[in-house]
């Protein structure tokens, strides 16, 4: 019997049951770690009426972006627009709900949401638009704010590595809010660039254990890059 | 007058690093700081995407699409870095365990309050990181310049634009000055070689002190 | 009365088993659930200290200090299994991302209550785990005698000691009998062979009800 | 310069600054993982009125059982008194106050600490003597606890390797609750079985980043068994 193997036969299979109206939740920061292939896996399906939970919401035509242009989304809870100016527009303009959250607040509700805390007090955003209608309430002198954690119907995740179980291995920072997400979601779908046999990771090195991955599939990745800062390679350190 | 450059307020704010300092590096002049830290110092950058340890950018062929900081640049980890999560790179933040936080603003004012990240109705980015940045740490200078363009102050009495924090700025390094916040005041500390206290009085619309020991700015 | 033994109590609990399920056995009679896993199927054990994927006790060449399971035992791990913290472990558990608890207690009652932890004046030894996995869990069953050695019922109307939970527990497998709670009620399921449904009855303190459906079990 | 290097001399030093009265966050569970030579350098200091947060408290003779022998502490926060019959004597007589709090709350509050979270939501507990006096709020239909979290004065920890910036790494299930201990100390001591150079701990596998560690040592560790379960090698899959 194979109970524990998460793999799936096709990005169809991956994104199966997803309906209009659903909440999904992201992993990625920027277009770094952004689950390409399931992204465009729902930009086929063609659903409606998405709700985004994820840190941005990827440029005009990558990432999460391409679902902007295809008025697919409804609501974003995000950090940064960014440098996306069909997002920009689609949000000034009133089409787009956008609820802006801060980063690490963000970051804490989809692990809360995964966790089982319903919400927990942060001093960030006390005082700002961020607090308007959250209760405030008092710790050692200092003012926070209670913020409600955040799960998704789906959570669309994307991992550098994994055995067939759903244990999982980021690279670098392309980790930064994968593994919440990965927690977060009722269906947590999971890409990634290599499936290793169960045994071939590290018990001790596996960063998000496959208790919370669904489904498995192994894409290839474009892995766009937003801003290419480079030194010259005859400076002292490139040497 | 002879405001501070870009990168005089880059230096300027190095000064105040010390020896084996966690830091937070914003976008913009704060960036510039990791240029001028001192040779007998080391001090470790924290990007809240998920490093501690940024190294400097990348060569061509070290470029590594995995690997950026917040402002979602190609990057390179110094040694002894670590990755992680952005739930636990906002826990170290929020935690307080950052040694200094540096990062721009739009204004700033006498309570230490500050607006950095929107103004309604031109510029919606969102608030990235900065808001967690500013409640978490301890230590944090902004740098901005003293006035607009147009010659409006951006130290004022009270902010104008939607806040990132309340009651959370202490220090601030403008191009003419720098400042201390307490009390409900700004305490002028040093100002700009080249720039006379009138100049900078006539330039802060919030209450300023003018300390007897206050001294020019050595860069 | 042919009460189950420790074993058959831990077979029948395995028959709820299912291919897949991440599972939290608890210690003492759902241990040995472990020893009853149908070869047609695959389960991961958790074990809360932070393992997911706990394999047999180890050879004597193979016992490592550094790998115990929460009864504090000498542990090995299977194949794909992880490590984590403690507070990921709980993540996990209060999340509710484990299939299956097994536990034991001391009473239950037909509120769904559980009062398994301290017997105040008498056994303090804390609660460990078990309020986490109570609170965490949407399937837990409950294992443990019928009655307490001097024949007073363990099932209750409403437990009388200090609860680890309350309105949480759903299934009790006793060596008498499986039962469900539902509605303030115990249901009984299935009765252990040999067992009659009125010597049940005599030790099940809080209301009973007897379904039209009611079987005797297999093991 | 050398302003990352958290080698300290000794264990005098590891402790230095440790007074009567102040809390000490260990990590641990049972004997699995835990700090055994900072602790005896707390036995040695004979600091006294300690509050103690850690899952267990040893056993009699080992692990943080050695200060309670020597009634150096006055309060422990901890999830099982366990196997520890002076844990018990002293409970029951009332001479320590126990306050008992449940495993995944007490590792919660711990991380909430380190994480600058001063209370969070959970049902654990909802009912229970340990919601006594605690707020209870309903969420989505059910009731949760709130939980204030938890800091020390001091935090020590037990890791296997570390670099000289205190990047450390666990091992096995002796990782428990070392890493949410590191956060929380004002003071963080960790000791480890190996040192390393900077850059030889693949920054993609360190668990706890050298950011919350102030004071690293390397010892020589006892590692006592609780409970030696084996079994036969001559078994099919021992063989």
């Amino acid at each position: 019997m194979s109970g524990f193997n998460k793999v799936v036969a096709n990005y169809q299979e991956a994104m199966a049951g997803l309906e209009d109206g659903m909440t999904v939740i992201a992993g990625g920061f920027g277009l770094c770690g952004i689950p390409e292939n399931l992204i465009s896996e729902i930009k086929r399906k063609g659903t409606k009426d998405l709700t985004i939970v994820s840190n941005n919401c990827g440029v005009d035509d990558f990432g999460l972006g391409v679902l902007l242009t295809d008025r697919q989304i409804s609501k974003i809870v995000a950090s940064y627009v960014g440098e996306n100016a069909e997002f920009e527009r689609q949000m000034m303009s009133g089409e787009l709900e956008v609820e802006l959250t801060p980063q690490g607040t963000l970051a804490e509700k989809m692990r809360a949401g995964g966790a089982g805390i319903p919400a927990f007090f942060t001093a960030t955003g006390v005082g700002t638009p961020v607090g308007e209608g959250k209760e405030v309430r008092t710790f050692n002198d200092r003012e926070y704010l209670l913020e409600e954690s955040i799960r998704g119907d789906f959570a669309i995740v994307k991992a550098w590595k994994a055995d067939k179980y759903g244990n999982l291995v980021y690279r670098k920072t392309a980790r930064n809010f994968n593994p919440m997400a990965a927690t977060a979601g009722k269906i947590t779908v999971v890409e990634v660039e290599e499936i290793v046999e169960p045994g071939e990771l590290d018990p001790d090195q596996i960063h998000t254990a496959g208790i919370y991955v669904d489904r498995l599939i192994v894409g290839t990745f474009e892995k766009r890059i937003e801003q290419r800062t480079v030194r010259p390679s005859h400076n002292k350190s490139g040497e | 007058m002879m405001a501070l450059t870009r990168e005089q307020m880059a230096k300027r704010v190095a000064q105040e690093l010390q020896d084996g300092y966690y830091v937070n590096l914003g976008i913009g002049i704060p960036t510039l700081v990791a240029n001028y830290v001192p040779d007998n110092m080391e001090v470790m950058l924290q990007s809240e995407n998920g490093l501690l340890g940024m190294g400097q950018f990348p060569t061509e062929d070290e470029i590594d699409a995995d690997l950026i900081n917040a402002g979602k640049q190609t990057v390179t980890m110094a040694t002894g870095a670590s990755v992680f999560s952005s739930a636990e790179s906002f826990a170290m933040i929020r935690g307080g365990h950052v040694d200094l936080t540096v990062l721009g603003a739009f204004e700033v004012d006498v309570n230490g309050n500050i607006a950095s990240y929107m103004i309604p109705g031109k510029l919606i980015k969102g608030m990235g990181g900065a808001m967690d940045l500013v409640a978490g740490a301890d230590n944090i200078i902004v740098t901005m310049t003293h006035a607009s363009k147009h010659g409006d102050s951006k130290l004022l009495a009270n902010c104008s634009l939607p806040l990132t924090g309340k009651n959370c700025i202490k220090k601030v390094l403008t191009d003419l000055a720098y400042l201390e916040i307490q009390d409900g005041k700004f305490h002028l500390l040093e100002y700009a070689p080249g720039v006379t206290i009138e100049q900078i009085k006539a330039l802060t619309e919030g209450e300023l002190v003018v300390d007897s020991n206050v001294k020019e700015m050595v860069i």
